[in-house]
């Protein structure tokens, strides 16, 4: 077990190394260009965090969606504004407060949780079990997050497709229809 | 970018299998990862490129806005009228168990319209949203880039 | 077929108006929207009055998602307090919509009608769906529907103002990173329980007992909804998102939105904390109530110095959210009544309010106190709305706001905390400043030169006059809202199952 | 030596805890320090990411598998029930993401800029009428 759990942390020290370094060049690049492409990799490699993780779907989902679509709007967005982020002018003494106390309280609230990986954690004792143990029985299908996600907690994605629906639906009021216009859309209409 | 014959090429070449990867990934997220709305985001992706290639005017003479529009509600309507039809049956909103003769046939028939639903609105949205930012006036111009 | 629709109205509640928002967009045209979304409000409406007349019987009302029983599925629970939240919620929506179409026609293009009607219709379902869950990562879910919504309906002002674009983009970098919190708020409380459901939660933490993780899961929570309640000092985004927001908007989100986020704090306090949690006790004690206290003061004195009404009002809002905190912070059954019945009160009252900015805006192009002098004798009956309602914000007898005012002093007293009853009644006189104002300007400056303003239409001034009307009826008789409010908050001390100061 | 023992064991079973506090306050610090209204979303982006990364790594069993069942009856699938949160939370996510966007390029389009020191100026002008000190906007 111990030696899993090494073998796991090598992997994942080394994939966090690089998540650090890319959100970090991230932070001090100024060219949004780069920094477009930076947060592609990033979710990138949070992908490969996720299937060491057993998290299949979601890496999947991540890469589709991080690496994908959101870079894809981000470069459309480029195109249509700057490229260039202006150096910031304003004290920073602010944020880095609040990120420090935040971060703290993230530090202490982890000291309790229990240890990575554990099998005895309550989180694998409760309503997890029951789900790997029924959805072979009332639904048949072997994909347990797929079971979990459509017919367990069916509602929340329900409510998943909601808001993708609403996004659209802000973008189409914000952006117009969609049908080419001749004139800016600066909302004289 | 009308004279990269190569870009158009590939990218001939290349969506048919996207879009049938799509297809794949609905229909097999029971079995493996994947499912509605990873789904619609890859088929979404299929057109965006050909988009990219071919220019928005195009992609928009095959999937024109208003449809998209409409499947992105439809989507929606799919998933909550299988709640719906599932009420009328007797059962809960979003119980499967009456959709079919046994409960286990039900929650497949369930879960497979619900992702269906989902993978229409995802792929209609993704598209709209980005038939939206497309069309909206560059203020840069493309030799710019 | 009855019975069908009967077993299964808390679905319904949520579910007609998500079905109804895409068939909405694909009306079309502006006119049909409306009318369609107007139906689908007072639909709303009638189910959420069924639903809170059988919740005010007795046991609280459970149901199944999908028939699978919690904590293996996603459970709605119905008891006095949220049955309380969705009448107002989906009552105002039935007051605004009609409300709207005259002022969205004046403020929104009517080729974009279609979609501000489907978002409005969103906004609802995710507030509605906030309410009555009793699952606590569904409550983000329903959360990020409604938060979604109202980012775009704010940026739809930007038509009439350019700036509402710049509020929306505030608004939703402060409220993702509030959901965020949130978010991990929950997560850290599923960590160490490994249950969603909100019941199951209550009891399997009281079963863990304290530790640093649940008091970090606790402090996100709280912080993430404070975010989105514009509690102060996280209430940044509040004032330019009401004055720039198109005003049917403006009446809705004030009358709503910041309720319905009090109510989630209220539950996590109470049904899944529970109160005998000692550091939510001290946290209350000394960091809501001087939250609370500050907020009454500081927002109600920059109010004064507000030129624009719906500006100045929004102010006026985040003072009102610190009385409703202050409630929250006593610890008292009477303080969680004075919370509850503040809720519905100021609801009614800021509704109004707004509505009438709303009728300002259309008749005289702006809500500016200064360009509204003289406006009493060319709008009388909105000038009159105004004054009614601004005497409820003050909290004088015979009105709503005096109810909440006096159970906020009861409980004080109670206590012997009589320096908070004594800023309560303070903050009030600083209500009638600002309220002052625009009656001076209205009633005693003369008109500008060559300035014609005609009274709002009827479909506005209606609504807005119901909504006055509702304020003075429960400011003298407010039987119903207080029982309601008792027994909601015996419902909440009694989840929480803990010896009472009393 | 049985006490540093013992917190190497407790290093090892948090320290992908504490990873991700770094990784996520330093989506927060991009968010909530820089002007540049893109780059915010960025940051956004990355805070979110970082809290999911969270909630994956709760849901994990050493020795498990991802939870796809194999029939074998002694396999030990990790927990999926984050993985569903988390899919529902990246939607949510980039559903956030498209709407940000939309408002910068319209923000883009009305005040000609995207970066917020400028849009401070520009609305204190629209406010009181006069340039703020240190500076004019573009």
């Amino acid at each position: 077990m111990s030696a899993d759990l090494l073998g796991i942390a090598i992997i994942d020290i080394l994939l966090f190394t690089f998540l650090v370094v890319t959100a970090i060049a991230i932070m001090h690049l100024r060219n949004l260009f780069a920094v477009v492409m930076l947060a592609g990799v990033f979710s990138l490699l949070s992908a490969s965090l996720f299937v060491t993780l057993d998290a299949v779907d979601v890496a999947f989902t991540e890469a589709a969606v991080g690496a994908g679509i959101s870079t894809v709007l981000m470069l459309g967005t480029l195109a249509l504004t700057v490229r260039e982020e202006k150096k910031p002018a304003h004290s920073v003494f602010l944020p880095v407060l609040v990120c420090l106390v935040a971060g703290a309280a993230l530090i202490y609230g982890t000291l309790d949780m229990p240890a990575f990986g554990s099998a005895d954690a309550p989180i694998h004792l409760h309503v997890a079990p029951a789900y790997i143990e029924r959805t072979p029985i009332d639904t048949g299908v072997p994909n347990i997050v797929t079971a979990v996600l459509a017919s367990y907690r069916g509602y929340d994605t329900l409510g998943e497709t909601a808001v993708i629906f609403t996004a659209a639906i802000a973008v189409l009021l914000l952006l117009g229809a969609g049908i080419r216009q001749s004139g800016k859309d600066g909302g004289k209409e | 970018m009308k004279h990269h014959s190569i870009l158009r090429v590939v990218s001939k070449l290349l969506i048919p299998p996207i879009i049938l990867y799509a297809l794949y990934v609905q229909w097999h997220g029971d079995y493996g990862p994947g499912g509605g709305f990873q789904a619609g985001v890859v088929f979404a992706v299929a057109f965006i490129l050909y988009a990219l290639v071919y220019g928005v005017d195009e992609m928009m003479r095959i999937l024109p806005p208003r449809l998209l529009h409409a499947l992105a509600g439809i989507g929606v309507l799919i998933y909550a009228g299988t709640g719906v039809v599932t009420m009328l049956l007797g059962e809960n909103f979003l119980g499967y168990n009456v959709l079919a003769h046994d409960p286990k046939h039900g929650q497949e028939w369930g879960i497979i319209v619900v992702e269906l639903g989902v993978g229409i609105t995802v792929a209609s949205v993704m598209m709209s949203i980005f038939i939206a930012f497309a069309c909206h006036n560059p203020p840069i111009k493309d030799e710019e880039w | 077929m009855l019975d069908i629709i009967v077993t299964n109205l808390p679905a319904l509640q949520v579910v007609v108006p998500l079905v109804a928002a895409p068939v909405c967009a694909m009306l079309g045209r502006g006119d049909r929207s409306w009318a369609f979304a107007t139906l689908v409000s007072f639909l709303t409406f009638a189910i959420s009055v069924s639903l809170f007349v059988a919740a005010y019987g007795g046991e609280p009302i459970s149901y199944e998602m999908g028939g699978w029983a919690p904590p293996i599925g996603i459970e709605y629970r119905i008891d006095v307090l949220n049955a309380f939240v969705l009448m107002i919620v989906s009552g105002i929506a039935a007051l605004v919509m009609p409300y709207a179409r005259r002022s969205v026609a004046s403020e929104i293009p009517a080729e974009r009608q279609a979609f501000f009607y489907t978002a409005f219709l969103l906004c609802l379902t995710g507030l509605l769906g906030v309410t009555i869950t009793g699952d606590a990562f569904n409550v983000f879910v329903f959360l990020e529907i409604s938060s979604l919504s109202t980012y775009a309906l704010v940026a739809s002002g930007a038509w009439r103002n350019k700036r509402a674009l710049t509020a929306a983009y505030n608004y939703l970098i402060m409220g993702t990173v509030g959901a965020t919190f949130f978010v991990i708020g929950i997560g850290m409380l599923y960590m160490i329980t490994g249950t969603l459901n909100m019941a199951d939660l209550a009891v399997r933490i009281a079963e863990h007992g304290d530790s640093r993780t649940l008091r970090m899961g606790f402090v996100f929570i709280f912080i993430g909804i404070g975010l989105k309640l514009a509690m102060f000092p996280l209430h940044l985004w509040l004032p330019n998102a009401y004055s720039f927001a198109p005003s049917a908007v403006t009446s809705f989100i004030a009358a709503t939105a910041t309720k319905v986020a009090v109510y989630v704090l209220l539950r996590f306090m109470f049904t899944v904390f529970g109160f005998d949690y000692a550091f939510q006790a001290s946290t209350l004690e000394n960091v809501l109530l001087p939250v609370a206290i500050v907020a009454m003061f500081a927002a109600s004195l920059v109010a004064i110095f507000q030129d624009d009404l719906k500006r100045m009002l929004a102010y006026s809002s985040i003072a009102q959210i610190g009385y409703m905190l202050l409630g929250l912070a006593f610890l008292t059954h009477t303080g969680l009544v004075a919370t509850i019945v503040h809720l519905f009160n100021h609801a009614v009252t800021k509704g109004a309010l707004f509505m009438v900015a709303g009728c300002f805006v259309l008749s005289a192009g702006t809500s500016s106190i200064s360009s509204l002098r003289g406006v009493g004798r060319d709008m009388p009956w909105t000038t009159a709305a105004f004054v009614a309602g601004g005497l409820s914000l003050i909290g004088l007898p015979l009105t709503v706001g005096f109810i909440s005012k006096w159970y906020l002093v009861q409980a004080s007293l109670e206590l012997g905390w009589w320096p908070v009853a004594l800023l309560i009644m303070g903050s009030s006189l600083l209500a009638v400043i600002y309220v002052w104002r625009v009656v001076e300007a209205a009633y005693l400056q003369p008109a500008p030169e060559g300035v014609i303003r005609r009274e709002a239409p009827l479909s506005m001034l209606v609504p807005a006059w119901i909504l006055v009307g509702l304020s003075i009826w429960f400011g003298i008789d407010a039987s119903l809202t207080t029982t309601a409010a008792s027994r909601a908050a015996d419902t909440l001390i009694g989840s929480s199952q803990i010896l009472w100061q009393e | 030596m049985p006490d540093i023992v013992l917190d190497l064991d407790f290093a090892l079973g948090h320290y992908n805890y504490w990873m991700f506090v770094i990784l996520m306050m330093t989506g927060l610090y991009v968010t909530v320090s820089r002007g540049n209204l893109i780059k915010k979303i960025v940051g956004l982006n990355l805070f979110q990411t970082s809290v999911f990364m969270l909630y994956i790594s709760m849901g994990k069993i050493i020795g498990g598998t991802a939870p796809i069942l194999t029939g074998d009856p002694d396999t030990v699938y990790s927990n999926p029930l984050p993985h569903v949160l988390i899919l529902t939370a990246i939607v949510v996510g980039i559903a956030t993401t498209a709407l940000a966007l939309a408002l910068v390029i319209r923000i883009s389009e009305t005040l000609g800029t995207v970066e917020e020191d400028d849009i401070l100026k520009m609305e204190h002008e629209m406010d009181f009428g006069v340039r703020k000190p240190g500076g004019g906007s573009r």
